[in-house]
């Protein structure tokens, strides 16, 4: 029993910090802003997740005690990731950041960052 | 560890340090909240570093110093609330003086009456 | 759709019974004290963040939003271990897209739902939520929304779209009957 | 007992004319008459006493650790001098009241000269030379009192200050005399100095205090180089002048130097300072006399000269020159203030006092231009009168000295040559304005002044003659008496009479007499002369002087303060260096000996990521955002170090601090400039990364050096207590609401009043509202987007829920009362971001500042509950109850108190970040925005 | 091997933080650094939970959840400033 | 056990609370009648507390029950109870001249100011070090709100100065803390002295440094060269019952200064003893000098008295520094004198100031005052004072300073010092008072007369320069034997750690 539960501890936790680490790549490699926001915002939930699944079972290790309350984190983490992710994605049409050339979709693009300001609006629509 | 706690002390009060003496208020906020976060740190040494002793009786038997923490509390509190009033400060001289220069007389001052000439 | 509460001092009871949870998880206890803590927290604290809510729809399928919550948490962890692939593979061969949904979800709370699950499941991001005329009168029923998301990879537009309308936004619109 | 009044009448006396500030002109001056002259018959009562050879003291004890007591000695030279004080003075409030105009305040003038003369009475009856020095500067404050009463005058003000301020050196040169006599000696009782002169001039220390002594003298007396304040002075009204230059003021630097004679005089230093000055003195003032073209001026100079004379009498050191300059004291007083109130009374009534215009008084106003021409003859030492006795007796001692050797002849020629212009301004005050053709250009008719206005002069005139013809009579006692005091007991055989027989003195008299006539009669070509010599002008020139020096001490301080607060940090920063760093050279190492940890990689990289931050916040510090950004990299990074170091409390407490405070700048950030413009010099910048880099060694080595030693602290003492005496297990936070609960209240009360303070900030700011970004980009369009404010509304229940959990937790666990504070801040203020402040205040209509005080005063409660139980503030209780079916329950008082510090804190923080919020919302157009 | 694995895990940690770092240096955009830092508050939560595994301590948990409860408020309140300017409006 | 030592501090801080609480927060009249009672009965109490401490000797009142050098402790003795009075007696003045209307040209002045007061009371009557800077928090951020009480460019402009370098001082507060702390393991000022005698030869250069950054820290707080540089603008710009207020704030330093380095770096110190009088000397010395320059030097009349704060300032300093019973003795009659005086300057200045119309306190030629009478008296009775002449208190100060030094180039260089600069004043200040009460160039305007709360705290003030003359005996007395016990450290030690043993 006792050594499942390190395995499983262990296997958590890597595979948790992989994915962090991945997400963490990800923010490096990709060659724009919005799909550098791919990477954190997804691995980390995940990553996180694993972490936390491995602090539980970490510290539900001796027998007296459980942990649980790293549900919490994964809780208040997927409310407030799409948030963040949200807000940084509409700062970034606000700033006109440019996607790849290769993005599809380009006029729906214009269309988020013409929502974004007003400004926008007009050049937007003398764009169409 | 110690030398390279001790490290991170004396770069944090020099960046601190460094940024407060720049001539603009908000240089100056950033350098004095960097300047705080050295203090406290340095608070938080002079009770020696522990790496396992949590203050909290019953978790452990080698326990850091609590005191030092304690000051450190206070003195984040503090810091936090001088801060709040320095950056207020900030504005309120920004909108009353027209500028965040404080570094004596602006530089740029002589050089605004050129500036029609150009 | 109902939008105004059922007890005036249980507005939300399911929001009391998340906080009740919260609380027994934070104090990681069932001891009868905590019980009775979490208890009057769960009753009070809603009571009076109450006011702090702008009217939303209330869930009246509570098991089927269960069963939302379940399905979001798969989707998860495939969307995680695709996008490690993809973000490990070659950069060049990623195509991302914008890609408009258009809603017909036209609350906030169901709208935030979807939205936040698009950006936690696979290679996609809510963008932005707009609504389709820019100017309303004040008295017009509330516009149709669209929502903006950014594919990591984009495969199929529209299955993309219908996956997004009918495996999330369907069982919304069920859950809170609207 | 009654000695005591003598000195304490005139002090009394200084109210009268304010009470009577209502009463009839002369009833006000009568009224003010009554204390000296009550004071006066209090001073002659004791006159057999004095004259007896006695000295009255009366003591009352002040402030003895200071030596400073309320002490009176009467003796000879005292009395002579109250006498005239008080006699002239009387003569002067007389004269005064006829002189004054409507115009003038009386109440005022008579104060004034009542404190004067208050002063002067203080001088000389003084027994303590601290209170002896007391009064010397209250005569230099009421004297400027006097000379500036008609403080319209540019003239006035400026003679007045100058005065003040030449004097008032002198005071305090005498000070630091007198405080050096009462270290030589002991005491500052001046029985005991005046008995201790041989101790005196044999200490060390002689030569300076003569000098300070001295400066104190001759500033006061107008002797040469320090006597151009006293024409100056002239711009007082006559009374004054009468009052203050004849018989008082600058004769107190005269009186010192005949009290201290037995402790200071009798040394080579002594004659040579004072005799050479005085004689220099009296030249000069004799010489420059002659060329003044006012009336008030020639009186002046005259009395500059004559109080030259009596100096050079005291500096020559025989006992019989200073009887002589005793006699010439009372002498010089009487003509002097008669020949001032003769002068004032010509103004008066003929509206100049520019001989140049007055001429041929004699036909308007006979008996003034009697009064005055004999009162001139004594001033020029005519025979039969009183000035010529004591110029004898002067005459005499300046041929029976052998001061300067071979050379010694100079003194008694000298002495004539200023007799001979002595004699010769004197007739001049006599020609020019009682005879010499007609009035020039004069407004008014001249005539005689009103009968009580010419009496003082009467009075002082008849003396003249009185002493002048029978001085045995008259005189003899009071000088004896006098001499005897300044003597300190053996008065030489003196001869009082007016005829001495054909001898030298008398030639010497003689030759004045008929010299100075010939001069007067040539004196066009002596004029021209001196009109051909640069005129200076001493209070354009002392103007002056005091402006270049004020202009001086302005460059001065405009340099050293030049308003740059870097410059006053970089003092800050030297002053680190140089006090922290110095100790830290003596130190052989900085180790301690204490074995340091071992490093691993994640502390490391951790350090690394740390100092990476820190130093990408300073590159990229004019980029404000960025900068913002970096540093909260720090701030987490601390919290880190802290998690890692076993300070879980503290981390708690960073982390949601770091959020307020990002929240806090970026609201600031609106209303800054965005960017910091680059303008310091890449020398600035070198030296300031040098300066910053110091300190740093200095703080980074000293923390290297306490981390390494070994350590003893109290600290121990809360681990034992913590449970057992505050009742918790999260020891830090036992210490904060408990152990140091005194320093959380502060703590707490530092948060609220800034935040009081931060409301008051922004109460009516003049704000400038950027309408687009740096950039340029104009500002996003929806207010409010919606996935925040959704989130933001059911994050706020779980907040609150964690806050409670936090806040309970806190006393046993890491948490507490301000970090769950923070948390439903928080939660709040992003309900503001994502909602608004309209929308919030639509739901919650709460005084923040009303909050902060219900937390302040609920711990203040807490605090003071204890009190009721008899034990000290703050302290605390706590225990234990079983409840069926619920188990074991703690209660402490330090919740409460917690309660405090929550509620301040989310008070504090809500007023501080709302009130920045709402600053704009009231101004800022609304914009339909999308739902 | 439980102590090799959460040393392992610390040092993918530790590199994932110097990675955000890196990316936070690097920007371009101030989106991107705003990403960056985001991402790093939310990597932190993992190091701290480390800590607590490494320590067996329970008592840092707290620290964790409240990254995970207000971190995001930075990233949205600097996201407001750039949108808005005023953040509370 | 007397609870009395408590009142100084909490009393003010329950009055701010409850001037911010309703009924009395909406009315201005009860706030200010309030705020006025309260410091009255402060007053009263601070004197009683005075009488007692004078019958008891040396008392602690230890906070929370925990005995020193655990708890925090609050020390009564001479020096502090008579430097509380000081704070009670100058703030009754200050706080009836703001109830005249000054006080409604912004908001929380009342509560703003009964917070200053708890700061300042609580910085003299703490014996913990750590708590002490606490209380020095309290009293800046309560003046660096009331500095800008009643706005304008020149408080906003002086403000950012003071408050930057206050910030960058309690950050050196800290570290000097974290230093004395790291070595000697106690916070407590009675048992910091008692262990800095055992401290390891290996230590001692550490507890130097720290010892040495927190003379940084007061000489800031009391201004001192070249740390002074705050100062004029601040006190010069702020509203007149601030500027009173502020007084006292030099004075803070002083008495840390006095207190830290006579208790904790006394003779008992060994090597450490008196380390920083050879700073406090020199700087002390030319912070008089530059005073005096700066009264010569200003253009306005409140420059002038913030100019005259400095000479007052490197008086004391330089008697800190002289350290033997008679300075300290100085050191306390003249804080008394030198406070309330300056105090009074600054009220009388505004008075002044608001009677000349548009020159204010410029000394340029103006309207002529309203009240010359009135005014022209206090003025002239606050600046005879002030200068040091008879027979006003200053003259006393100045004797009891020329006294503290009987040999010596000390004894050359301060007498020197003090004697050119006395000169120097009474130069500004005649200059000054000529200026504002006679050059006159125009009719007064009578609407301008001042309020009768306004004469009476002047003249409040100003009875406080008499009264210290007429009472120079037993006021003397008085400052002796507080500098006499605050140099027993032995005796104080063994009340406050009677278990440690009392020898240092
Ligand atoms: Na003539
Ligand atoms: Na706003």
């Amino acid at each position: 029993m006792q050594h499942w539960m390190e395995w499983a501890v262990a296997f958590f936790l890597l595979l948790g910090g992989s994915f962090v680490l991945i997400g963490s790549i990800g923010l490096v490699r990709m060659p724009d802003f919005f799909m550098r926001l791919h990477g954190p915002t997804k691995a980390t939930t995940l990553g996180m997740g694993g972490i936390l699944l491995g602090s539980i079972f970490y510290f539900s290790l001796s027998p007296d005690s459980i942990s649980v309350h790293e549900l919490l984190i994964t809780l208040f983490l997927l409310i407030t990731a799409p948030v963040s992710a949200h807000m940084l994605i509409k700062t970034a049409l606000h700033h006109r950041l440019q996607a790849i050339e290769r993005t599809q979709g380009e006029q729906e693009l214009k269309r988020g960052q013409a929502h974004a300001s007003k400004e926008g609006n007009r050049s937007g629509n003398t764009d169409n | 560890m110690e030398t390279l706690f001790a490290c991170c002390i004396g770069f944090l009060t020099a960046c601190g340090v460094f940024l407060m003496l720049r001539g603009r208020t908000f240089p100056v906020v950033v350098g004095l909240t960097m300047l705080s976060y050295a203090v406290n740190l340095f608070i938080f040494a002079s009770g020696r570093l522990n790496l396992r002793g949590a203050v909290v009786l019953g978790t452990s038997d080698n326990y850091a110093d609590p005191l030092p923490q304690a000051l450190v509390l206070t003195a984040i509190v503090i810091g936090f609330a001088m801060t709040a009033f320095l950056v207020i400060l900030a504005i309120r001289a920004r909108a009353d003086l027209g500028s965040d220069h404080v570094d004596g007389k602006l530089p740029g001052q002589k050089h605004a009456k050129r500036e029609p000439r150009q | 759709m109902r939008m105004t509460p059922r007890f005036s001092w249980l507005p939300t009871p399911y929001r009391s019974l998340l906080l009740f949870v919260i609380w027994l998880l934070l104090n990681q206890s069932l001891a009868p004290i905590h019980l009775l803590f979490g208890v009057v927290l769960a009753l009070f604290i809603p009571y009076i963040c109450y006011r702090f809510r702008d009217p939303q729809p209330l869930v009246e399928r509570p098991l089927l939003a269960l069963r939302y919550i379940l399905r979001v948490f798969a989707d998860i962890v495939t969307a995680n271990a695709q996008v490690a692939v993809l973000i490990l593979g070659p950069v060049h061969k990623l195509h991302p897209a914008f890609v408009r949904v258009p809603l017909d979800l036209q609350h906030n709370l169901p709208i935030t739902i979807l939205a936040g699950t698009v950006s936690m499941t696979p290679g996609t991001v809510s963008a932005d939520i707009y609504p389709c005329t820019e100017h309303l009168a004040p008295d017009e029923p509330l516009p149709q929304r669209w929502l903006l998301v950014h594919v990591l990879n984009l495969e199929d537009e529209a299955e993309l779209i219908a996956t997004i309308k009918q495996r999330y936004e369907a069982p919304l619109k069920e859950i809170f009957k609207c | 007992m009654i000695l005591a009044w003598i000195l304490l009448l005139p002090l009394l006396g200084t109210l009268v004319p304010l009470l009577a500030a209502n009463w009839r002109r002369s009833a006000c001056a009568l009224a003010t008459a009554i204390p000296p002259a009550i004071a006066l018959m209090l001073l002659l009562y004791h006159g057999s006493a004095v004259f007896a050879g006695e000295t009255l003291r009366y003591t009352l004890g002040w402030i003895p650790l200071l030596g400073l007591d309320i002490s009176i000695r009467l003796d000879g030279l005292a009395f002579l001098f109250s006498l005239l004080i008080l006699g002239i003075g009387l003569l002067i409030i007389l004269y005064a009241r006829y002189y004054l105009s409507e115009q003038d305040s009386m109440p005022r003038f008579y104060a004034y000269l009542m404190l004067f003369m208050t002063a002067m009475m203080g001088i000389v009856l003084s027994n303590n030379v601290l209170q002896l020095w007391m009064f010397w500067e209250l005569t230099s404050i009421s004297s400027f009192l006097l000379i500036s009463f008609w403080w319209h005058k540019s003239e006035a003000r400026r003679g007045a200050r100058m005065a003040l301020a030449i004097t008032g050196a002198g005071g305090l040169c005498l000070l630091a005399a007198l405080l050096l006599l009462g270290q030589i000696t002991g005491s500052y009782d001046l029985d005991v100095i005046l008995a201790s002169g041989a101790v005196i001039r044999e200490h060390g220390w002689y030569p300076l205090v003569l000098v300070l002594f001295l400066l104190g003298c001759f500033t006061k007396s107008a002797q040469f180089p320090f006597h151009f304040w006293l024409p100056n002075a002239m711009a007082a009204p006559t009374p004054v002048s009468a009052y203050l230059h004849s018989a008082t003021m600058v004769k107190a630097g005269i009186f010192l130097l005949a009290r201290f004679y037995p402790a200071m005089a009798g040394t080579d230093l002594w004659f040579l300072l004072v005799s050479i000055t005085g004689l220099t003195t009296l030249l000069v003032g004799a010489y420059l006399a002659l060329f003044k073209h006012d009336l008030k001026g020639l009186l002046a100079y005259s009395t500059i000269s004559h109080l030259g004379l009596i100096t050079l009498l005291f500096g020559m050191g025989t006992d019989l020159a200073a009887v002589a300059g005793v006699f010439h004291i009372i002498n010089h007083a009487t003509f002097k203030a008669s020949l001032f109130m003769a002068a004032g009374i010509i103004d008066h009534e003929s509206g100049s006092r520019d001989m140049r215009k007055l001429n041929g008084l004699w036909h308007f106003m006979p008996i003034t231009a009697t009064l005055a021409m004999v009162a001139a003859a004594a001033m020029a030492g005519v025979p039969l009168l009183n000035g010529f006795l004591s110029k004898e007796m002067f005459f005499a001692e300046t041929l029976h000295q052998h001061l300067l050797g071979s050379l010694s002849w100079i003194i008694p020629v000298l002495a004539t040559i200023a007799a001979i212009f002595s004699v010769a301004y004197s007739m001049r005050f006599i020609h020019d304005v009682f005879f010499n053709g007609k009035p020039k250009g004069l407004t008014k008719t001249p005539h005689e002044p009103p009968r009580y206005m010419r009496m003082p002069v009467e009075v002082l005139v008849v003396l003249c003659i009185l002493v002048g013809v029978a001085p045995g009579y008259v005189i003899g006692d009071l000088l004896q008496a006098a001499s005897f005091s300044v003597l300190g007991g053996t008065v030489p055989e003196y001869s009082l009479a007016i005829w001495h027989g054909f001898n030298l003195p008398l030639l010497m008299s003689v030759v004045a007499l008929a010299a100075g006539s010939l001069i007067y009669i040539n004196r066009k070509h002596l004029f021209d002369f001196q009109n051909t010599l640069p005129g200076v002008d001493a209070l354009t020139a002392f103007e002056q002087l005091m402006a270049a020096l004020a202009k001086r001490c302005q460059q001065f301080y405009n340099w050293l303060d030049n308003g740059s607060l870097q410059r006053y940090m970089v003092f800050v920063l030297l002053a680190i260096i140089v006090l922290a760093g110095a100790p830290l050279l003596e130190l052989d190492t900085l180790f301690g000996g204490r074995p340091e940890l071992p490093v691993d990689a994640v502390n490391a990289t951790g350090a690394a990521m740390l100092l990476i931050s820190a130093f990408a916040t300073v590159v990229f510090h004019r980029q404000r955002v960025v900068a913002l950004l970096m540093i909260s990299v720090v701030g987490l990074m601390v919290s880190i170090a802290f998690t890692r170091f076993s300070a879980p409390d503290l981390a708690l407490t960073q982390l949601s601090v770091e959020v307020v405070t990002i929240i806090l700048l970026m609201l600031a950030l609106f209303f800054l400039p965005h960017k910091t413009p680059k303008q310091s010099s890449p020398t600035r910048v070198l030296r300031d990364i040098g300066l910053a880099s110091m300190v740093g060694v200095v703080i980074g080595s000293i923390s290297y050096a306490i981390m390494t030693r070994p350590f003893n602290t109290i600290s121990d003492y809360f681990l034992a207590n913590a449970k057992t005496g505050g009742g918790g297990t999260n020891v830090v936070n036992v210490i904060l609401v408990d152990f140091r609960g005194f320093d959380t209240m502060g703590e707490i009360a530092v948060l609220g009043i800034a935040a009081l303070g931060i409301f008051k900030l922004l109460t009516r700011i003049p704000v400038f509202k950027p309408s687009s970004d740096g950039e340029g980009r104009p500002w996003a369009r929806e207010r409010h987007p919606l996935l925040l404010a959704t989130v933001a509304q059911s994050i706020l229940p779980m907040a609150l829920m964690v806050s409670v959990f936090i806040f309970f937790r806190g006393h046993n666990l890491p948490g507490g009362g301000f970090i769950a504070g923070l948390i439903t801040a928080v939660a709040i203020i992003l309900l503001y971001i994502s909602q608004g402040v309209d929308w919030v205040k639509a739901r919650m209509n709460i005084e923040y500042q009303r909050v902060v005080a219900i937390g302040l005063l609920i711990a203040l409660l807490t605090g003071l509950a204890s009190l009721l139980f008899n034990r000290p503030f703050l302290t605390s209780w706590f225990d234990y109850f079983k409840l069926p079916l619920f188990g074991e329950i703690e209660l402490a008082s330090a919740i409460a108190f917690d309660l405090g510090v929550y509620i301040t804190v989310v008070g504090a923080t809500l007023l501080i970040l709302a009130s920045l919020g709402k600053m704009t919302t009231s101004h800022r157009p609304t914009h339909q925005e999308p739902t | 091997m439980l102590a090799k694995v959460i040393f392992l895990v610390f040092g993918m940690i530790s590199l994932a933080l110097l990675l955000n770092l890196w990316s936070l240096l690097r920007g371009p955009s101030l989106p991107d650094r705003i990403l960056a830092l985001d991402t790093m508050y939310i990597n932190s939560i993992a190091l701290i939970i480390l800590y607590g595994l490494l320590m067996g301590s329970p008592l840092y948990f707290e620290a964790a959840l409240l990254i995970a409860m207000i971190g995001f408020i930075s990233t949205v309140a600097v996201c407001k400033f750039f949108l808005r300017g005023d953040i509370i409006e | 056990m007397s609870h009395l030592i408590l009142l100084p501090i909490l009393l003010p801080m329950l009055t701010a609370l409850l001037i911010m609480l309703p009924p009395v927060h909406h009315s201005p009249d009860r706030r200010r009648w309030l705020s006025m009672a309260s410091t009255l009965l402060l007053l009263v109490m601070s004197v009683w507390l005075l009488s007692q401490t004078l019958t008891d000797g040396v008392t602690f009142y230890a906070l929370g029950n925990w005995q020193p050098p655990f708890g925090i402790i609050l020390l009564a003795d001479t020096v502090s109870v008579l430097m509380v009075c000081l704070t009670s007696f100058l703030a009754l003045g200050a706080i009836c001249y703001g109830s005249a209307g000054e006080d409604e040209r912004g908001s929380f002045f009342h509560p703003l100011f009964q917070f200053q007061l708890m700061g300042i009371n609580g910085a003299f009557l703490t014996g913990d070090l750590f708590n002490l800077f606490v209380f020095f928090e309290v009293l800046l951020i309560a003046s660096y709100a009331l500095l800008i009480h009643g706005g304008g460019k020149n408080k906003t402009k002086a403000a950012v100065h003071y408050v930057v370098l206050n910030l960058a001082g309690s950050a050196v507060f800290l570290f000097a803390l974290a230093i004395l702390y790291g070595t000697l393991g106690t916070l407590n000022i009675a048992d910091m002295a008692q262990k800095i005698s055992a401290v390891p030869a290996e230590d001692i250069m550490l507890v130097k440094a720290g010892g040495l950054l927190l003379l940084i820290v007061f000489a800031l707080k009391a201004a001192i060269l070249p740390l002074q540089f705050w100062l004029p603008a601040t006190y010069a710009s702020a509203s007149p019952p601030v500027a009173a207020l502020f007084a006292v704030m030099t004075k803070i330093g002083v008495y840390a200064l006095l207190r830290v380095y006579t208790t904790i770096f006394g003779e008992h110190a060994g090597p450490l003893a008196g380390m920083a009088s050879a700073w406090l000397w020199p700087l002390g010395l030319a912070t008089i000098v530059l005073g005096a320059i700066g009264v010569l030097a200003s253009l306005d009349f409140r420059k002038l008295v913030a100019n005259l704060v400095l000479v007052s300032v490197g008086s004391l300093v330089c008697l800190v520094a002289i350290g033997n019973t008679a300075a300290n003795s100085a050191v306390l009659f003249y804080t008394l004198h030198s406070t309330l005086v300056t105090a009074a300057l600054f009220l009388v200045a505004d008075m002044i100031a608001l009677q000349r119309g548009k020159a204010a306190d410029r000394l340029v030629s103006a309207r002529r005052v309203a009240q010359p009478v009135l005014l022209g008296s206090v003025f002239m009775v606050a600046a005879v004072s002030v200068a040091g002449l008879p027979p006003l208190s200053g003259f006393v100060g100045k004797l009891m300073i020329l006294q503290a030094v009987d040999s010596g180039p000390a004894q050359i260089g301060l007498w020197s010092v003090i004697l050119v600069s006395s000169l120097l004043v009474l130069i500004g200040l005649s200059r000054a008072g000529s200026t504002l009460f006679w050059r006159v160039s125009g009719q007064p305007a009578n609407e301008d007369k001042a309020k009768p709360l306004q004469v009476f705290a002047v003249c409040w003030l100003l009875s406080a320069s008499v009264a210290l003359v007429a009472f120079a005996g037993p006021i003397t007395a008085l400052t002796q034997q507080g500098a006499v016990q605050l140099a027993d450290i032995p005796a104080t030690l063994s009340i406050i750690l009677p278990a440690a043993g009392a020898t240092p």
